[in-house]
C-alpha cells in the first residue's frame, strides 16, 4: 500500500467523520442512519489504515507531503492554513487510532437502534452530531503533530463530551456535566501550560523540536511542566484523587456515549502522557516516577474497591475503568521506574504491557458498557437488583457479556490477562538482579496487581452473576426478550475480539515492536520475558481438549440424558426471587473487612407488623455508600469558593462614596508603590 | 488691578491662598446655598490667579480667565441652584461627618496634598511650588468632599472644586492651553453640571431621593 | 475626512428631534448610522492597504494623515474603525426594531425615543473622535463626551435603578477623567519642558520623547494619573464599580455598543499614552508593564469570582467584559510580544460581547425581567436566539474555532515563559469564568419552565433581524479564528501590533 | 522415557488416587474421632453410584447451572496435568506457569460462585458471596508465595520449580528462608479446598458451610464431577506441598522403570503422610467464624509477602 493511498484513506476518515457530523442535521428521517454509517465507514478507513501503519515496519505517514508528492525543489508542500501545520500518523499513534476507530466502528453501529429506541430522551441530530465531533476530535489529537493541533481538538473533545452527558437532560446528568467540564477544562488547561513551558511559550513548535528544546530546560520548569501534565492527563484518566467526575459522567452519558469515552477518550491521556515522557522528555526524576507508580496503586484499588460496592451497572463499569486506568499507569510508572533504575528488558515489557492493556481495555470496557445498555434497556433500570434471569431468556447475549466480564476479570485466554501475565513476569525476571530499593518497590506492585486482579474477579463476578443469573427480581427482567441482532452485534464482535486478541497476542506485540517480548523466533507463538513464557493458542487449545474430553467422558460414563427440572431446593419453605443474594448482599463481606476505608452505613430499620408481637417485623435495609473523596476533597473547595466570591461580591456593596474612595484609594497605593 | 509687575508673585500668592481659604470654608458648610457661593467666590479667586499669572506669562490667560468668569463663576452656580429650587430640594445637606470634624478632615486633605505637592515640586522645575500645592490641595479637596458627603449636589461641588484644582495646575505647568482645547473642556464641564443636576432633579421629583445613602439597590 | 463624518452624525442626533412620527425617526437613526459606518470604513481604507500588503505594515509615525494633523490614522486605528462602525450599523439596526417593540408594548414615550436617536450618534461621534484623534486635548475632550452622552441613555428607562445607575456612572466616570486630564496635563508639560512648544499632539509627543533628555519622574507621574484615570473608564478593577450597573442599566442595543466598543476604545487610547512612556522610560516597556499585569490580573480573578455568585444575567455578562478586559491588559503585560495577543483579542471579545448583549436583549424583550431566576425554559420558548446565544458565549469562553481560544492560547503560551504562577491564576480563573458562566445560562436555558413563562401563547419565535446579526457576528468571529491561523492573518496582526510598538520583531 | 509418557502417568496416578484422598481424611478423622469411620475407599463407590443416579437441574437456572461442572472440573483436570505431582517434564509443563496456575485456580472458582448463584436460592447465594471473598483476597498470596519460589529456584514454571530443586537434593535444606513460603503455601491450600480453619467440608449447617452451599442443588453425574473435582484439586494441593517439601522421588525423562515404581509408591506415603496431617490439624482446631477468616487471609498474605522478602534478602547476602 503506498503512502499516498494510505493518506488518502486517512483524509477520508477524518473528512467522513465531518460530513457525518453534518448530515446528522439532514431533516431527512434517514439522517441519523445515514450519519452514523457514515461515521462507521469512515472509522473502518481509521481502522485499516491505524492498523496497517502500526504493524508495518517503521512507517511514517506525514499528511501534507503524502497526499501532494513533494514540490520539484523538494519543499513539502505546505497547508495554506494552520500555519502550514503538519498532521501526522506514526507508529505509536496509529496504534491508537486503530484502537479508536474499531471502537467506533462498533459503537456506531449500536448507535442507530439505540438512539432509535431512546428517541424520547435524545435528540438524535444533536446526539449524533456531537458523537461525530468528538470522535473527529480524538482523531485529530492523534493525528496532530504540535501543541496548537493538540490542544485545539483536545478541547473539541472536553466540549462535546460535556455537551454528550448532558443529552439526557435530567438534573443528575446537568450536575455531572458540570462536574466533568470543571475538572477537563483545568485538566486542559495544565496540560496546555506543560506542554508550553516545555516549548519554551512557542505555539506552532513541533513535538521532535521541543524534543531538542527539553534537555536544556532548566530543572524548576522540567519539575513544574511534569506535576501539570500528570495532573492534567492523570484527572482525564481518572486517576485517584480527581476521579471523581468518572463515574458520574459515565453513568449519566448516554450508553453509545459512555462506550466511546471509556473505550476511546480515555485511552487518550495514555498516548498524550506517553508521547510526553516517551519522545519529549530526555529523562523524568524518580520523585515523578514514584508519583505515577503510587497513584497508579491507589487508583487501581480504590476503583476496584469501589467497583465490587457498586450496585448501579454503568458506575460499577466506571469504576472498573478507572481500575484499569490506575493499573495501567502504575505498569507505566514501573516501566520508567526501571529504566532508572537500569533493569532495561523491563522497562520495555512493562511499557508494551501498558500498551497492551490500553488495547484490551479498549475492546472489553466499550463491549461492556454497549452490553449494561442493552441490560438497562431490557429492564428499564440501571440497578442490579432489579435484574436477574437475563442469562436464561438471553442465553447468546449473557454468553458474549460472560466472555467480555471474564476477560474484565483478567481471566486466562483473553487479552487483559495476557498484559498482566507479560507485565508481572517481566516483574518477577527484574526482581532476581534489580537494585535493593527496586526490589522492595516490584514486590509492592505484584502484591497490588494481585490484590487489584482478585478484587477485579469479585467485581465482574458480581456483575454478571447478579445481573443475569438466577430468577429474574422485576418483571421487566421477567419479560425479558433477546435483543435485535444489530443491538447484538457490536457486544458479540468485542468480545470475539477480546479472545482473538489475546490468542494471537504474540504476534500482535512483535508486530507493533515489542521484539523481545514476543521473539520472532519462537515463530510468534510464545510471550517470552523475566525468565517465563506462556503460549496463548497452545494453553487455549489445552483448555478447550480437557472440556472437550470431559465433554466425552461424562457421556460415556453416565448415560444419564433426561435432565428433570424442579424447582431449587429450599427445605420446605416456598423461595421468591426476593429472596435471592442482591449486589449488596453479595458484597457484603469485602465492605466489612474494608470498612476502615469504605466507611459505608447500613441502617437497617425494622417495623412491627402486628402490635403484641415484636418478632414478627418487617425490615428494610438501606446502604448509604460515602463518597469519601467527594465529602473530604471535593466539597470543601466548592464551599471556599461560594465563600471566597460572597467576601468579593460585597465589594459591590451600591454606596457611591464607597467606589469613589476606592478610586482615589488606588490612585494613592500605585502612586506610592510605583514612584 | 495690580499691574505693578514685581509685586506680581506676592498677588498670585495672595490669590491662591484665599483660593484655598474659600475651598477649605465651603468644605465645611451643610448648607446648598452656601456651598454654591463658596464656590463661585473660589472660582472668582481662580480667574484673578489667572489673571495676575497672565501678566507675566502667557497672553491667552486672560482670555481662559475670562471663560472661567463666564462658565464657572456665573454659569455653573446658576445651573446648580435653579435645578435645586425648581425641584424644591430642601437646602440642608447631610455628610457621613458632623461639620465639626469635617474641618479636621479637610485639615488632613490639606496636609497629604502638601506632602504630594512636595514630593512632585523636584519633577516640576519652574513651577513655583505655592501653585502646585494649592492645586493639589484643591484636587484633594473636592475628592475628599466627594466621598465624605452623602447628599447629592454636594458630591456635584465636590467634583467642580476639584476640577478647579486640575484648573489652577494647568495654568500653573501649561500656562495657556490652546484656544480650542480650553473652550472643549469648559463646555463638557458646563455639560457635566448640566447633566448631573438634571439627574438629581429627577431623583428629587420622581422619587424624593436627596441622599445617595438609598441609592444602593444595585448590589451583588 | 473625519470632520465630516462627525458632522453626519451630529445633523442625525439633529434631526431625531425634527417633528417626525417615531417610526421615521428609527429609519432616520438607521440610516445615519449606515452612511457613518460606511464612510467611517472608507476613511480607514487607507490604513486597510496594510492588510493588502502593498504598504509597508506600518505607515510610519505620521499616520495617514500627514504629520501635522489633528487626525492619526495607523493601522489599529484602522481596526478599531472598523469594529465601531460594525457593531454601532449593528445596534442601530437592532435598536430598529427594539425600540419599536419597546414603544408598542408603551414602555417608552415618543420623547424618550427623541433623546435615544439624539444621543447614540453623539456616542458614536465621539468615540470616532477618541480613536483618530491625534490632538491629547481633543482626546479627552472626546472620551469625557463618550461619558456625558451615555449618561441619559443608562438612565434611559425611568425606573429608580437606571436612574442610580446613570448618577454612579456620570460621577465615577468624570472623575476617573478628570484624574486622566491632570495625567495628560503633565505628560504635555514634560514633552513640552525642553523646547518651548505648545502643539497637543501625540505624534510630535512621540518624536520629542524618542529624541530623549526628557524628565523620566514626571512623565512616570503623569502615567500613574493616566493609568488610573483612563483605567476607571476601561474598568480595572477597583475602579470597575459603575461598569456591571451601568451596563445592565442601558437598553441592550447601547451596552451593546458600551461593551463592545468603549471599552476598547478608552482602552486603546491607554496604549497610545503608554506607547509614550515607554518611549522616555527608554525600558521597552518593563515598568508600565507591571501595572497592566497587576491590574489585569486583578481585573480577571475578582469578575471570576463574582460571576460564581451572579443572580442577573446582563450583569453577568458585563462582569465577563471586565473580565477580558483584564484578560487583554494580562497579555500586554506579558511584555513587548504581549501585544499580539491583546491586539488579537480586542476584535474577538468585541464581536462576541456585542452579540451577546444583542442575545441578552432579546431574552428581556420576552421575559421582561434582567434576573435569572423567572427567565426559565429558554431552549424551548425562544430556540433560534438561545441556539445563537448558547454557541456565541461557546466561542466567547474560548472553544477551538473562535478568535478568542487563539488569543488566550498565546498569552498562556508567553505569559508561562517568564509569570509561571500569575499564568495558573489567570488558567484558574478562566475555568471558574467557564463554569460559572455556562451553569448560569444553562439553569436558564434548559430548566423547566415556571408558571410565569407561558406568557405568549406558545407563539414560535419567528426569524427576526436580531438574529441575523448574532449569526453574522458569530460568524464573524469565527472567521477571523481561523484567519489568525493563516500566515498572512499572523502577519497583519504583528503589523497592527507594530503600530503600538514599532521595536517589535 | 518421552514426557507425553510421563504426563500420562501422572494424570493417571492422580485421576485414580483422588477420591483416595477424600476418603482417606474422613477415614483418619473418624479414627481421631474414636469413631470406626467408613472405608477409604467408600468415595469411588459414592461417584460411581451418583454417576448413574438421575439428574435433577433446578428450574430457575440457566445454561451457566449446567457449564458450571465442567468448567469446575476442566480447571482441575488442567491442574492436574500441568503441576509436578508425580512426574516433572511433562509435555505441558511449559505452560505451568505459577501466573497461569493461579489464574486456572481463579476462573474455576469463579465458575464454581457463578454455578452457586444460578440457582437463586439463599444458602447458593452465601456459599457464592464467601468463596469469592476468600479466592479474591488469596490471589495476591498465591502470586507472592510462588514468587518466592521462582525468586529462590529461578524458574517462574513450576515445574520448573519442582525439577530445578529436585536435581540439587531436598528443597528445604537448599533454602530454608523458603519456609515461609511454603507455611504460606500450605495455609493457600486449606483455604481454597475448604479445609478446617476456612470451611468445613463435610457440614451441611447453612450459614457455616462454603463450598457445600453451592454444589447443593446438583444431583447425579454434574454433582459426582463437582465432588470429585473437589477431591481432585484436593489431591493436586496435597501432592504439590508435599513436593515443594521433599521434591526427591519424582519421575524424570531419565528414571528407568524401577525409578518410576517408587516415585509412584512414594506418591502413595506422601499422600497418606498429608491427608494424617490435615486430618489431625481438623480434629485438633475449631472452624474460624467467617468473619474472622479475613484475619487468616491477611495472616497468609503478610506471611507470603515476608517469605518473599526473605528471599529477595537472601539474594543479596
Amino acid at each position: 500500500m503506498s503512502m499516498s493511498t494510505l493518506a488518502i484513506a486517512l483524509v477520508i476518515s477524518v473528512v467522513g467523520t465531518l460530513v457525518a457530523g453534518l448530515v446528522a442535521f439532514w431533516p431527512d428521517p434517514r439522517a441519523h442512519r445515514a450519519s452514523n454509517i457514515l461515521l462507521a465507514v469512515s472509522a473502518a478507513c481509521g481502522a485499516i489504515v491505524g492498523i496497517l501503519i502500526a504493524t508495518g515496519d517503521g512507517l511514517l505517514l506525514v499528511l501534507p507531503e503524502a497526499l501532494y508528492p513533494a514540490a520539484a525543489d523538494g519543499s513539502a508542500h505546505v497547508w495554506p492554513l494552520f500555519y502550514g501545520m503538519v498532521f501526522g500518523l506514526d507508529r505509536f499513534s496509529a496504534i491508537f487510532y486503530s484502537l479508536m476507530s474499531v471502537v467506533t466502528l462498533l459503537v456506531a453501529i449500536y448507535a442507530i437502534p439505540y438512539y432509535e429506541d431512546h428517541a424520547e430522551t435524545y435528540s438524535k441530530p444533536g446526539a449524533n452530531a456531537l458523537t461525530a465531533l468528538f470522535v473527529l476530535g480524538m482523531q485529530g489529537v492523534l493525528l496532530s503533530t504540535n501543541i496548537f493541533g493538540f490542544m485545539t481538538f483536545w478541547e473539541i473533545i472536553s466540549v462535546t463530551s460535556f455537551f454528550l452527558i448532558m443529552a439526557g437532560g435530567s438534573i443528575a446528568s446537568r450536575k455531572a456535566g458540570f462536574l466533568f467540564l470543571i475538572v477537563t477544562h483545568l485538566g486542559a488547561g495544565a496540560i496546555m501550560s506543560g506542554l508550553f513551558l516545555l516549548s519554551g511559550g512557542a505555539l506552532l513548535s513541533d513535538f521532535s523540536v521541543i524534543a531538542l528544546i527539553t534537555p536544556e530546560l532548566p530543572q524548576a520548569t522540567l519539575y513544574a511542566a511534569l506535576v501539570l501534565l500528570l495532573f492534567g492527563f492523570g484527572s482525564k484518566a481518572g486517576l485517584v484523587p480527581f476521579h471523581v467526575w468518572l463515574p458520574e459522567a459515565y453513568s449519566e452519558a448516554p450508553v453509545p456515549v459512555s462506550a466511546l469515552m471509556s473505550g476511546a477518550g480515555v485511552n487518550l491521556t495514555v498516548y498524550g502522557f506517553l508521547r510526553v515522557l516517551l519522545f519529549m522528555l530526555p529523562g523524568v526524576p524518580m520523585w515523578f516516577v514514584l508519583t505515577v507508580v503510587i497513584l497508579g496503586v491507589i487508583s487501581a484499588m480504590v476503583g476496584v474497591l469501589y467497583a465490587v460496592l457498586e450496585r448501579d451497572v454503568k458506575r460499577l463499569l466506571a469504576y472498573a475503568s478507572i481500575e484499569t486506568m490506575g493499573l495501567i499507569f502504575a505498569m507505566i510508572g514501573v516501566g520508567l521506574l526501571a529504566g532508572q533504575e537500569g533493569s532495561t528488558d523491563l522497562t520495555q515489557a512493562a511499557l508494551y504491557a501498558a500498551l497492551f492493556m490500553v488495547a484490551a481495555h479498549a475492546l472489553f470496557m466499550s463491549g461492556l458498557f454497549l452490553a449494561s445498555g442493552i441490560m438497562i434497556a431490557t429492564v428499564h433500570s440501571r440497578r442490579l437488583e432489579a435484574m436477574g434471569g437475563l442469562a436464561k431468556r438471553l442465553p447468546l447475549f449473557s454468553g458474549a457479556v460472560c466472555v467480555l466480564a471474564l476477560s474484565a476479570a483478567l481471566m486466562p485466554p483473553f487479552a487483559p490477562f495476557m498484559a498482566e501475565w507479560s507485565f508481572l513476569q517481566a516483574v518477577v525476571g527484574a526482581l532476581t538482579e534489580a537494585t535493593p530499593m527496586l526490589k522492595v518497590a516490584l514486590a509492592v506492585i505484584m502484591a497490588a496487581v494481585g490484590f487489584v486482579a482478585g478484587l477485579a474477579l469479585f467485581a465482574m463476578v458480581k456483575l454478571y452473576a447478579i445481573g443475569f443469573l438466577a430468577n429474574p427480581r422485576s418483571d421487566e427482567a421477567a419479560a425479558a426478550i433477546e435483543p435485535k441482532p444489530i443491538f447484538m452485534l457490536p457486544v458479540v464482535v468485542l468480545a470475539a475480539l477480546g479472545l482473538l486478541l489475546g490468542l494471537f497476542s504474540p504476534l500482535v506485540l512483535n508486530r507493533i515492536g515489542a521484539v523481545d517480548l514476543a521473539p520472532a523466533d519462537l515463530d510468534m507463538q510464545v510471550l517470552a520475558t523475566g525468565g517465563g513464557e506462556l503460549a496463548p493458542l497452545t494453553l487455549f487449545l489445552v483448555m478447550a481438549g480437557i472440556l472437550l474430553a470431559l465433554f466425552l467422558l461424562r457421556r460415556l460414563l453416565s448415560d444419564v440424558t433426561f435432565e428433570r427440572n424442579y424447582q431449587t431446593w429450599d427445605c420446605g419453605q416456598p423461595t421468591t426471587p426476593r429472596m435471592e443474594y442482591t449486589a449488596t448482599a453479595f458484597s457484603a463481606p469485602i465492605r466489612y473487612f474494608f470498612r476502615f476505608f469504605l466507611r459505608a452505613q447500613k441502617v437497617v430499620t425494622s417495623t412491627p407488623l402486628t402490635p403484641n408481637n415484636p418478632w414478627v417485623a418487617s425490615r428494610t435495609m438501606s446502604l448509604l455508600v460515602s463518597q469519601v473523596w467527594y465529602d473530604r476533597l471535593y466539597a470543601p473547595i466548592g464551599s471556599g469558593l461560594t465563600r471566597l466570591s460572597g467576601l468579593v461580591g460585597r465589594l459591590q456593596n451600591g454606596s457611591v462614596q464607597f467606589y469613589i474612595s476606592l478610586i482615589l484609594l488606588a490612585l494613592l497605593v500605585t502612586l506610592i508603590v510605583a514612584l | 488691578m495690580m499691574t505693578t509687575f514685581t509685586s506680581s508673585e506676592v498677588t498670585t500668592i495672595s490669590l491662591a491662598v484665599s483660593f484655598l481659604l474659600c475651598a477649605f470654608l465651603g468644605s465645611g458648610k451643610f448648607r446648598l446655598g452656601q456651598i454654591v457661593r463658596y464656590y463661585a467666590l473660589q472660582s472668582l479667586f481662580l480667574a484673578g490667579l489667572l489673571i495676575s499669572l497672565a501678566a507675566y506669562g502667557d497672553k491667552h490667560l486672560y482670555l481662559s480667565a475670562l471663560g472661567v468668569i463666564i462658565f464657572k463663576v456665573i454659569l455653573i452656580p446658576a445651573i446648580i441652584s435653579t435645578n435645586a429650587k425648581r425641584s424644591s430640594a430642601s437646602g440642608r445637606l447631610t455628610s457621613f461627618v458632623r461639620p465639626a470634624p469635617s474641618y479636621f478632615v479637610s485639615g488632613g486633605t490639606l496636609l497629604l496634598a502638601v506632602l504630594a505637592g512636595m514630593s512632585i515640586a523636584p519633577a516640576l522645575q519652574e513651577t513655583d511650588l505655592i501653585l502646585t500645592v494649592t492645586a493639589f490641595a484643591a484636587m484633594f479637596l473636592g475628592g475628599a468632599m466627594m466621598a465624605v458627603r452623602r447628599d447629592l449636589y454636594s458630591q456635584i461641588i465636590g467634583f467642580f472644586t476639584l476640577e478647579n484644582g486640575i484648573a489652577i495646575l494647568a495654568a500653573a505647568t501649561l500656562g495657556a492651553i490652546p484656544l480650542l482645547a480650553e473652550i472643549g473642556i469648559f463646555l463638557t464641564i458646563t455639560i457635566g453640571a448640566l447633566l448631573m443636576s438634571v439627574l438629581s432633579r429627577r431623583l428629587k421629583e420622581l422619587y424624593a431621593v436627596e441622599d445617595t445613602g438609598e441609592l444602593r439597590e444595585l448590589v451583588d | 475626512m473625519p470632520f465630516i463624518l462627525v458632522l453626519i452624525l451630529a445633523s442625525g442626533a439633529v434631526t431625531a428631534y425634527l417633528p417626525l412620527s417615531e417610526r421615521r425617526i428609527r429609519d432616520l437613526g438607521v440610516v445615519v448610522a449606515a452612511v457613518s459606518s460606511v464612510l467611517a470604513v472608507y476613511i480607514a481604507l487607507p490604513a486597510f492597504g496594510v492588510f493588502v500588503g502593498e504598504q509597508s505594515l506600518v505607515t510610519g509615525p505620521t499616520g495617514v494623515f500627514g504629520p501635522g494633523s489633528l487626525w492619526y490614522l495607523d493601522s489599529l486605528a484602522a481596526m478599531m474603525l472598523s469594529l465601531i462602525a460594525l457593531i454601532s450599523l449593528s445596534s442601530a439596526v437592532i435598536s430598529h426594531r427594539y425600540l419599536a417593540h419597546e414603544f408598542r408594548e408603551k414602555i417608552v414615550s415618543l420623547t424618550d425615543i427623541r433623546h435615544y436617536y439624539s444621543m447614540v450618534p453623539l456616542f458614536v461621534a465621539s468615540m470616532y473622535v477618541a480613536t483618530l484623534s491625534n490632538n491629547v486635548g481633543l482626546l479627552w475632550i472626546a472620551l469625557e463626551a463618550t461619558t456625558l452622552s451615555t449618561t441619559l441613555l443608562v438612565a434611559f428607562y425611568r425606573k429608580r435603578s437606571a436612574i442610580e445607575a446613570a448618577w454612579k456612572y456620570v460621577l465615577l466616570c468624570s472623575l476617573g477623567i478628570s484624574l486622566g486630564l491632570v495625567g495628560v496635563l503633565l505628560i504635555t508639560y514634560a514633552a513640552g519642558q525642553n523646547g518651548a512648544n505648545s502643539s497637543l499632539l501625540l505624534s510630535t509627543f512621540r518624536d520629542i520623547v524618542a529624541a530623549g533628555g526628557v524628565n523620566t519622574d514626571l512623565i512616570k507621574w503623569a502615567f500613574v494619573f493616566l493609568f488610573i484615570g483612563i483605567g476607571t473608564k476601561v474598568g480595572f478593577v477597583p475602579m470597575h464599580a459603575w461598569l456591571p450597573d451601568a451596563h445592565s442599566k442601558t437598553p441592550s442595543p447601547v451596552s451593546a455598543l458600551l461593551s463592545g466598543t468603549l471599552l476598547n476604545v478608552a482602552f486603546v487610547s491607554l496604549l497610545r499614552f503608554r506607547q509614550v512612556t515607554d518611549m522616555a522610560l527608554m525600558d521597552d516597556g518593563a515598568w508600565t508593564g507591571k501595572f497592566f499585569l497587576v491590574f489585569g490580573c486583578l481585573s480577571i480573578v475578582v469578575p471570576a469570582l463574582i460571576m460564581v455568585i451572579q443572580k442577573n444575567y446582563k450583569r453577568l455578562l458585563a462582569y465577563s467584559s471586565i473580565e477580558h478586559m483584564g484578560l487583554m491588559a494580562f497579555a500586554i503585560g506579558l511584555g513587548p510580544a504581549g501585544i499580539i495577543p491583546a491586539v488579537m483579542h480586542l476584535p474577538g471579545h468585541a464581536l462576541l460581547k456585542s452579540s451577546l448583549f444583542v442575545g441578552a436583549g432579546e431574552i428581556f424583550l420576552t421575559y421582561k425581567t434582567t434576573d435569572s431566576a423567572p427567565v426559565t425554559d429558554v431552549w424551548k420558548r425562544l430556540p433560534k436566539t438561545a441556539v445563537l446565544f448558547l454557541l456565541t458565549l461557546l466561542m466567547l469562553l474560548a472553544v477551538p474555532p473562535s478568535a478568542v481560544f487563539v488569543s488566550e492560547m498565546i498569552m498562556v503560551g508567553f505569559g508561562l515563559r517568564d509569570y509561571l504562577l500569575p499564568t495558573l491564576l489567570v488558567v484558574v480563573a478562566l475555568t471558574v469564568v467557564f463554569v460559572a458562566m455556562l451553569r448560569h445560562i444553562y439553569t436558564m436555558f434548559f430548566s423547566a419552565p415556571t408558571v410565569n413563562t407561558v406568557l405568549t401563547n406558545g407563539a414560535v419565535e419567528k426569524w427576526n433581524v436580531t438574529h441575523v446579526v448574532m449569526t453574522i457576528q458569530l460568524i464573524a468571529a469565527a472567521v477571523l479564528g481561523i484567519f489568525y491561523l493563516t500566515p498572512k492573518g499572523l502577519e497583519i496582526m504583528v503589523g497592527i501590533a507594530q503600530s503600538l510598538n514599532s521595536g517589535l520583531l | 522415557m518421552n514426557p507425553i509418557v510421563l504426563t500420562i502417568i501422572q494424570i493417571v496416578v492422580v485421576l485414580l488416587i483422588a477420591p483416595l484422598s477424600v476418603g482417606l481424611t474422613r477415614f483418619f478423622k473418624a479414627r481421631f474421632q474414636g469413631r470406626h469411620g467408613a472405608v477409604p475407599w467408600l468415595p469411588y463407590l459414592t461417584y460411581a453410584t451418583m454417576l448413574k443416579k438421575e439428574n435433577v437441574i433446578s428450574s430457575s437456572g440457566s445454561w451457566m447451572l449446567r457449564a458450571t461442572p465442567y468448567a469446575v472440573l476442566g480447571s482441575a483436570l488442567f491442574l492436574a496435568l500441568v503441576l509436578p505431582l508425580v512426574a516433572t517434564g511433562g509435555v505441558l509443563a511449559a505452560s505451568s506457569n505459577f501466573i497461569v496456575v493461579a489464574a486456572v485456580l481463579a476462573l474455576g472458582s469463579a465458575f464454581l460462585v457463578m454455578g452457586g448463584l444460578d440457582t437463586g436460592s439463599a444458602f447458593g447465594g452465601m456459599g457464592s458471596s464467601r468463596e469469592m471473598t476468600i479466592v479474591s483476597l488469596l490471589e495476591p498470596t498465591i502470586i507472592l508465595t510462588f514468587a518466592a519460589f521462582a525468586l529462590a529456584t529461578g524458574s517462574s514454571a513450576v515445574d520448573g520449580m519442582i525439577a530445578g530443586s529436585q536435581m540439587a537434593g531436598e528443597l528445604l535444606i537448599t533454602a530454608p528462608y523458603l519456609s515461609l513460603s511454603l507455611l504460606a503455601l500450605m495455609l493457600v491450600a486449606l483455604a481454597e479446598n475448604a479445609r478446617y480453619p476456612v470451611d468445613d467440608e463435610a457440614t451441611h449447617l447453612e450459614l457455616t458451610m462454603v463450598r457445600e452451599a453451592m454444589i447443593l442443588d446438583y444431583s447425579g453425574p454434574y454433582l459426582a464431577m463437582m465432588e470429585y473435582a473437589a477431591a481432585l484439586k484436593f489431591t493436586v494441593f496435597a501432592l504439590l506441598v508435599a513436593n515443594f517439601a521433599m521434591p526427591t522421588p519424582l519421575i524424570m525423562t531419565s528414571s528407568t522403570l524401577l525409578e518410576v515404581l517408587l516415585a509412584i509408591g512414594a506418591t502413595f506415603v506422601k499422600l497418606g503422610v498429608v491427608m494424617f496431617a490435615v486430618a489431625l490439624l481438623e480434629s485438633t482446631i475449631a472452624k474460624m467464624r467467617f468473619y474472622r477468616v479475613q484475619e487468616f487471609l491477611t495472616g497468609a498474605f503478610f506471611m507470603a509477602l515476608t517469605g518473599l522478602a526473605l528471599a529477595l534478602l537472601s539474594q543479596l547476602l
